[in-house]
């Protein structure tokens, strides 16, 4: 599916280490672009989307799709995909929500911790069946989808968390900030930049990339090709275990819907942000982005007083625009690379 | 050399997929400080051998000893970590990854905190490419890279491991006669550092060249081991083949007709330029010139698999839409590609299926398609062109390389084209049925077909070509006909001197 | 991948196709046995006429993925036509006009997606996305909250007609899988969607006009749901943005049960209807059975997982005493 | 032509009586024993519809029948359809239902009429045709005037405010929005102004961001109103952490539970909601009635509903459950559900 989409820039990208070239590497520029008019745009309407409450807020909002598309792009980038993440969100959410409320005792790191690891296991279940088992990550996580969610249903038999139920120290890491950046906020750039730095600098990471990249190739390189795979489900489970948590400090009412269809927005983000999603190549700071553009997205429809009916077919329009110009900007440096390419030759 | 045993060996080994057995108790030994060839033909069961010795297949009989000592290896790291480098028959690069990605995959230097140093990783690939007399930019990435320059890419893969055994399967299939030299230069400098090598090939010359001793495989059966300096090619050919050989290139005299291909001043930006040629119905035209020229790229371009920036192409006088492959087959052209893997073959696919692919048209009865006429067709083919398969509905990547690059030849020949460009034909292909590939070119064309050939093997052009076209970094730069062309004129104008023609 | 389960996974029937007929079988036997109520026609006829819209979709999303590429936005392409239908009723035009406009705007939103993703070369799977969130708001730009209900007896009538036990609609949905089925497997257009879903490279190198095809593809794709719109409205008698919703998943789920490969180039159709047709009765029977809805969920996850799984088990237990590339070649 | 919403709200409100039944009331019937009920709410594991139903099902407990809640995970009009065939093949005696789409389930409702089945519809209404009751947990008009009402007082009639919905498609969402709009053309509002009306999808984080939207938008926002419990808690849970806490008033309809922490804090004055338990216990009483032939749906019939009394069918074959609860903070307290 993606030999078309890549052939263009492929053959091109040679030679001269140029500006152009360096600029023309840089995957994460269209949404970068992107990211700028929609920005410039809305704060011409309203300045007031551009105040740093405005910003903190966009800020907050992204912080938790950010998080999870990180976690997918580790998957993604191996050829799989998790679409169970949103119930698994949920199901850490709601268990973790149900701990804190039932089990006042227990300390909220350790919540916070179980429901990283509640998430790490039910990615160990997805990374069993892809990895091992050699299900197809989508039919496995289209199953889990359903299963895991079964699961927290069952588990929540029609209850409720309600914000009075967990303890006020839990829900201000919710709202709080520190040195004015919003703890949510702080939680996901750590992750994208410890993420980010291992899957550039480190064997493993790389190895990620070889195996979406050509898995047979990469058994033939000796690349540890299992145990890698249920390793990036591991981790998609335990950021989205992570992310559970971070949803039930921020909204403070759980139940066992909660992040219901989110799935769609987080690869929705992770495939705008250009990881590419028949694997191999994208980088987790362009999923984030891909995040932050999306809930930029809504924030500043909602900001700029668009009709509340077509908001939806405006936010389908801007994420397909966003494509676009992304696709269209990487055409260009290619083609400029081409003709340099030409006059380097001769 | 009696008393240490050999770095690694083979003792009885056989393998069976389903009920194909690919290998029957072969025994194989490589000594340090040797080169050892494998000889056989298509489908012997010498790219399986290889797999054997890395881990990829277990035996299921027989032993692999290291050292003397029995070894089981349970994966390609297994044989990698017994200093095992191999370079297989197909490329295995990550198309998504740089060129210095790909060659030290697994093996990146390492800075403070495992992090990989990028910059020394990009500084050996370099010096690894200038071992090799290769241009690559280790920048690039590998997706797009043509077929040699894979292959390239593979051997400085091999190349960078240090490794005490190196096995190379077909790995000059590609390359053409500067870049073999070069390689193996290298190779004899591994040997005398106590490097065992094994070297498979289809071109006989290149094993006489570089190896000492050579194994002979058929059917999957060991026939022989000898010293290279105690047979002839002859020999080999019948230890191979079982029987004598047709002369290789058998080249009959046809009669030139009209014009049926014609491209003028073709450009297309940063790839080729101002290329102009014409080729008559019966003649045979190569397309000759040093890896990278530019070869394959000009005859993706007249198919209209890629577009072109400027000029025309005409077949019979009728201009081509460009950028269309099937605008270009209603008008009788058909290209046989190089990369069968990715371009020729849809793997899944069966072999009557695949054959069938480029001609759906005529194999239809009414709206369906007719499996009769689709197995008629492909049963021809394959008789015609020994092809060695087991069922015609199996898929065609069980077979071997030689056997899939027959699979594309029977698709593009059951066509009847009028124009057949092909781009190194007889890549993997062994001596037998290439003998047999070159009879039906020449009878082609004396059928009044008109075939342009690309080909990086220097007597295949000389062979087989009634008239000589060189490329040189994109530019067309001699024309050169049958009776002048020699390796050395080709050689002249593919290198860039100027000692050839002008075109 | 379970690459070995179905190899060269081109023909007819394969194991895959032949597990999910026992499954088929088994359940359905469990079901008329053991569970009150299934076994009679109206329930028959009920079950049938559920998954009508599920089915006609799931056929050229076969296709659509067969051919390596996905159609996220068919139920939001369902929704755009029922408001479109909506829209022009309630502006008085006859429902008879009112058919081919809703058939012709289906065709439309498949175009669009054919456009973005053959000729600018973007992935599907993010101009789907895309577009599921544009034609769902684009039907309520269209119809807003409104809810259209006075819809003409004789065709919502005609929606769930039956002929015996047999639905009218499921004979309608019989004839387009017949059809289907013949265009997959036995013509020369079947072969070139299955060639470029498989190495679209070599099919592009075989003449096979790849972005044609795939472009038409998604007109088909967008095409068929909003005949599945017209079904759906005139069932239910009520025309809303809304409707439809999160059947896509269904969709999807009920093609890659069928034994489908979603990197394209492996499925049968008959394996994916009677994916369809499993589905339906696991559901209906559960539900028949009193079984909690969160268990309903469990099971339909743990089908999914399990129809793929159990082929694979054999291979994965040959694989601990082989390395890993057994039986494949390095590709 | 078509028929759009409103037409049918306005049928639903002026229309003739239900459809006659077959059956004279016999309004000294006693109560069937085992009668089977079952609960169809727009979705299951809904905090609110559970409470609902274990109140019907309670109900049923105390005149010895059997009720049970079943129904899809996702509100969508066409998933309760499957549920009401199943019901019928299971020859239910009646069944409760609140409809997501008061006219997808009207074919299927009748089928289940015609097998003998009474349908009472409850929380959200059905086309009249498809059922022979509706159990109304608060007049629509009462309930859309008090929140504007409630909202009024805490702004002091003056100031911008805005709604925060659930889905475009929400029918009494949408029918208690027509209300609010029209009181609000009273001239005691008339320094109020209705700015906008959004949409948070019954989705935590759409609401978040619509909420905010709405502050930055209209940065002189005097109040919300959320007539969706999923919209209040969100936008509650955005103020109160916020510096518009207690400057923007938020009023609308949620449980006591969920929202007590932010009434003790000062977000939220004052909001309102029926019991829902009372709603669920009503309207199985009210389904037993008509099973056992006490009542057959007409105007003015009358039935006992447990410990909720004596309840008189209205006109359009509804009963209305009572006024809804305002919730303060000086009464939260007296409240767990
Ligand atoms: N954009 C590019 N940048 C750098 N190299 C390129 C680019 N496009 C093509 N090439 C290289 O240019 C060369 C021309 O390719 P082509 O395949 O036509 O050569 P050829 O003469 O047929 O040689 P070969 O024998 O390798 O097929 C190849 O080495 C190819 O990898
Ligand atoms: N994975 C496989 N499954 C089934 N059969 C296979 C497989 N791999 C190889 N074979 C068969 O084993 C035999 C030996 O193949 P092999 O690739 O070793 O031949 P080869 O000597 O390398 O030939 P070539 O010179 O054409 O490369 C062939 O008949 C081939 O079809
Ligand atoms: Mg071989
Ligand atoms: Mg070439």
């Amino acid at each position: 599916m993606t030999t078309t989409a890549n052939r263009p820039e492929v053959s091109l990208r040679t030679g001269g280490r140029g500006l152009v070239d360096r600029v023309g590497r840089v995957r994460e520029l269209g949404i970068v672009a992107a990211l700028a008019v929609l920005f410039g745009i809305t704060g011409a309407v309203n300045p007031e989307f551009l105040s740093l409450d405005s910003l903190r807020d966009i800020l907050l909002n992204s912080a938790i799709i950010a998080t999870l598309a990180v976690g997918q792009t580790l998957v993604v980038i191996t050829r799989n995909v998790d679409l169970s993440v949103s119930s698994v969100v949920g199901l850490s959410a709601f268990g973790g929500a149900l701990i804190l409320a039932d089990q006042p005792g227990v300390p909220i790191a350790v919540v916070v911790a179980g429901c990283v690891l509640l998430g790490a296991l039910c990615g160990a279940l997805n990374g069993l069946l892809v990895g091992a088992a050699g299900v197809p990550a989508l039919v496995a996580t289209l199953g889990t989808l359903y299963a895991f969610r079964g699961i927290d249903y069952a588990w929540a038999g029609g209850r409720q968390v309600n914000a009075a139920d967990m303890p006020e120290s839990f829900l201000s890491l919710g709202s709080g900030s520190l040195l004015g950046i919003p703890l949510l906020v702080l939680a996901a750039v750590v992750v994208l930049l410890a993420v980010g730095w291992m899957l550039r600098n480190l064997r493993s990471g790389r190895e990620l990339y070889a195996i979406g990249s050509n898995p047979a190739a990469a058994v033939l390189a000796g690349i540890p090709v299992r145990k890698r795979v249920i390793t990036a489900f591991v981790a998609s489970g335990a950021l989205a275990g992570l992310a559970g948590a971070m949803w039930a400090a921020r909204f403070g009412t759980v139940d066992a819907a909660a992040a219901t269809g989110k799935e769609l927005d987080v690869i929705a983000a992770v495939v705008v942000g250009g990881v590419a999603i028949f694997g191999g190549s994208g980088t987790v700071y362009g999923a984030a982005l891909g995040a932050l553009l999306l809930t930029g997205i809504s924030s500043a429809l909602a900001v700029l007083r668009v009709d509340a009916l077509a908001q939806t077919a405006i936010n389908g329009a801007l994420i397909i625009a966003a494509i676009v110009l992304d696709r269209l900007l990487a055409l260009r440096v290619a083609a400029a690379l081409r003709r340099r390419r030409y006059r380097d030759a001769r | 050399m009696a008393d240490t045993p050999p770095v690694l060996a083979l003792r009885g080994v056989s393998k069976s997929f389903g009920a194909v057995r690919a290998l029957r108790e072969v025994s194989l030994e490589l000594a340090a400080g040797e080169a050892h060839a494998l000889a056989g033909e298509n489908g012997a069961g010498k790219s399986t051998l290889v797999k054997i010795l890395s881990g990829v297949h277990r035996p299921d009989a027989g032993q692999i000893l290291l050292d003397g000592e029995p070894v089981e290896f349970h994966g390609p790291a297994d044989a990698q970590a017994a200093g095992v480098a191999v370079i297989y028959q197909e490329p295995t690069l990550f198309p998504d990854l740089s060129v210095a990605e790909n060659i030290f995959m697994g093996s990146q230097p390492r800075g403070t905190l495992g992090r990989i140093d990028r910059r020394a990783m990009r500084a050996q690939a370099v010096a690894l490419f200038d071992r090799l007399g290769v241009p690559l930019d280790p920048d690039r990435p590998a997706r797009g890279l043509s077929i040699a320059d894979q292959q390239l890419v593979e051997i400085a893969k091999a190349l960078s491991r240090a490794a005490r055994v190196l096995i190379m399967d077909e790995p000059t299939a590609a390359l053409s006669g500067n870049e073999v030299a070069r390689l193996f230069g290298v190779a004899r400098s591994l040997r005398e550092q106590g490097c065992a090598i094994l070297f498979i090939s289809h071109r006989l010359d290149e094993i006489f060249d570089l190896c000492r001793r050579v194994t002979t495989l058929r059917d999957g059966g060991y026939v022989a081991s000898d010293l290279i300096s105690a047979i002839t090619p002859d020999d080999l050919v019948r230890r191979m083949v079982g029987r004598d050989l047709d002369a290789l290139f058998p080249k009959q005299d046809a009669a030139f007709g009209e014009v049926a291909l014609q491209v003028r001043r073709l450009t297309r930006e940063g790839v080729f330029t101002d290329v102009s040629f014409e080729v008559r119905r019966g003649e045979i035209v190569a397309l000759a010139g040093l890896v990278g020229a530019g070869r394959s790229e000009v005859a993706r371009a007249v198919f209209g698999v890629d577009r072109w920036d400027a000029g025309s192409v005409e077949v019979a006088g009728r201009r081509l839409k460009p950028g269309s492959p099937s605008a270009a087959m209603d008008l009788g052209l058909a290209l046989v590609p190089e990369d069968r893997r990715q371009q020729g073959l849809v793997m899944e696919l069966s072999i009557e299926r695949n054959i069938a692919l480029a001609g759906l048209g005529e194999v239809r009865r009414g709206p369906l398609i007719s499996r009769v006429a689709e197995r008629v067709r492909a049963a021809d083919w394959a008789q015609r062109l020994q092809l060695k398969h087991r069922s015609l509905s199996d898929a065609v990547d069980v077979l071997s390389g030689g056997n899939q690059q027959k699979v594309v030849l029977a698709k593009w020949l059951a066509r009847k084209p009028a124009v057949l460009i092909v781009d190194e034909p007889t890549r993997g292909i062994d001596v037998g049925t290439k003998a047999e590939v070159h009879r039906l070119l020449s009878e082609l064309a004396v059928g009044g077909i008109a075939v342009l050939m690309i080909s990086s093997e220097l007597p295949e052009v000389l062979g087989m070509a009634d008239r000589v076209l060189v490329m040189h970094e994109g530019r067309l730069v001699a024309e050169i006909p049958r009776e002048d062309a020699t390796e050395e004129t080709v050689m002249a104008a593919a290198t860039g001197r100027p000692a050839g023609g002008g075109a | 991948m379970p690459a070995d389960a179905s190899r060269p996974g081109t023909g007819l029937f394969h194991r895959w196709e032949g597990l999910i007929l026992i499954l088929l079988v088994a359940v359905t036997t469990w079901a008329s046995l053991g569970v009150d109520g299934f076994a009679n026609s109206s329930n028959v006829s009920f079950l049938l006429l559920d998954v009508t819209e599920i089915a006609l979709m799931a056929l050229t999303m076969t296709l659509v993925i067969v051919a390596a590429e996905i159609d996220l936005s068919v139920a939001s392409t369902l929704g755009l036509s029922c408001a479109v239908l909506g829209w022009l009723w309630n502006a008085g035009l006859p429902i008879e006009a009112i058919m081919p406009i809703c058939l012709v705007a289906g065709a439309l939103c498949g175009a669009l997606n054919g456009y973005l993703v053959t000729r600018l070369g973007l992935p599907s799977l993010a101009v789907t996305i895309g577009t599921f969130a544009l034609y769902r708001g684009l039907a309520y730009v269209i119809l807003g909250d409104q809810a259209v209900a006075d819809l003409p007896p004789a065709y919502t009538g005609l929606a769930s007609a039956t002929l015996g036990p047999i639905p009218v609609m499921t004979l309608l949905v019989a004839l387009l899988a017949a059809g289907f089925t013949a265009i997959l497997h036995f013509t020369s257009l079947g072969r070139a969607i299955v060639a470029l879903g498989s190495n679209e490279e070599a099919a592009f190198f075989s003449g096979i006009r790849v972005k044609r095809i795939r472009f038409w593809l998604f007109v088909a794709s967008g095409a068929m749901a909003a005949l599945a719109s017209l079904i759906f409205t005139f069932r239910y008698a009520s025309a809303r943005a809304d409707n439809g919703s999160g059947l896509e998943l269904a969709v999807i789920a009920a093609v890659l049960l069928g034994g489908v490969s979603i990197f394209g180039g492996r499925g049968t159709l008959p394996g994916v209807l009677m994916a369809v047709l499993l589905l339906g009765v696991v559901r209906n029977a559960l539900i028949l059975a009193d079984v909690a809805n969160e268990v309903l969920n469990f099971v339909t996850g743990l089908l999914l997982v399990a129809s793929v799984l159990a082929p694979n088990l054999g291979a994965v237990w040959r694989r601990r005493s082989s390395p890993p590339l057994e039986g494949k070649s390095a590709s | 032509g078509g028929t759009t919403r409103e037409d049918v709200a306005q049928q639903a409100s002026a229309s003739a009586a239900a459809p006659a039944s077959s059956a004279a009331a016999d309004p000294n019937a006693p109560i069937k024993p085992g009668l089977k009920i079952a609960f169809l709410p727009k979705q299951v594991n809904n905090p609110y519809f559970t409470i609902a139903n274990g109140g019907g099902i309670d109900a049923a407990k105390e005149f010895g029948g059997e009720g049970k809640e079943v129904g899809p995970s996702e509100a969508s009009a066409s998933s309760q359809v499957s549920y009401i065939n199943t019901l019928i093949q299971q020859k239910q005696d009646a069944i409760v239902i609140s409809a997501n789409d008061p006219n997808a389930v009207v074919p299927a409702l009748k089928q289940a009429r015609d097998a003998g089945i009474k349908v009472v519809s409850y929380d959200s209404d059905t086309a009249p045709e498809g059922r022979d009751l509706f159990v109304n947990q608060a007049s629509a008009e009462d309930l859309g005037r008090t929140e504007v009402q409630l909202l009024a007082e805490q702004i002091g009639h003056k100031g911008k405010i805005a709604i925060l919905s659930a889905t475009p498609n929400a029918t009494n969402q949408n029918t208690w929005i027509e209300f609010m709009k029209d009181e609000l053309t009273k001239p005691e509002y008339k320094d109020m102004e209705l700015v906008k009306v959004a949409y948070g999808n019954d989705e935590d984080q759409k609401s978040f961001t619509e909420t905010q939207g709405l502050l930055r938008a209209y940065p002189d926002l005097a109040g919300i109103i959320s007539p969706t419990t999923v919209g209040i808690a969100a936008a509650a849970r955005y103020l109160s952490d916020s510096k518009y806490r207690g400057k923007v008033k938020l009023t609308g309809l949620g449980t006591p539970n969920q929202l007590r922490k932010f009434v003790k804090d000062g977000t939220i004055d004052g909001f309102e909601l029926w019991s829902p338990g009372d709603l669920g216990y009503l309207a199985s009483y009210a389904a037993a009635a008509l099973a056992s032939g006490q009542i057959s749906g007409a105007e003015g019939e009358k039935f006992k509903a447990g410990k909720l009394g004596e309840y008189t069918i209205g006109a359009g074959g509804e009963i209305l459950l009572g006024k809804p609860t305002v919730f303060t903070k000086d009464n939260i307290d007296d409240f767990d559900f």
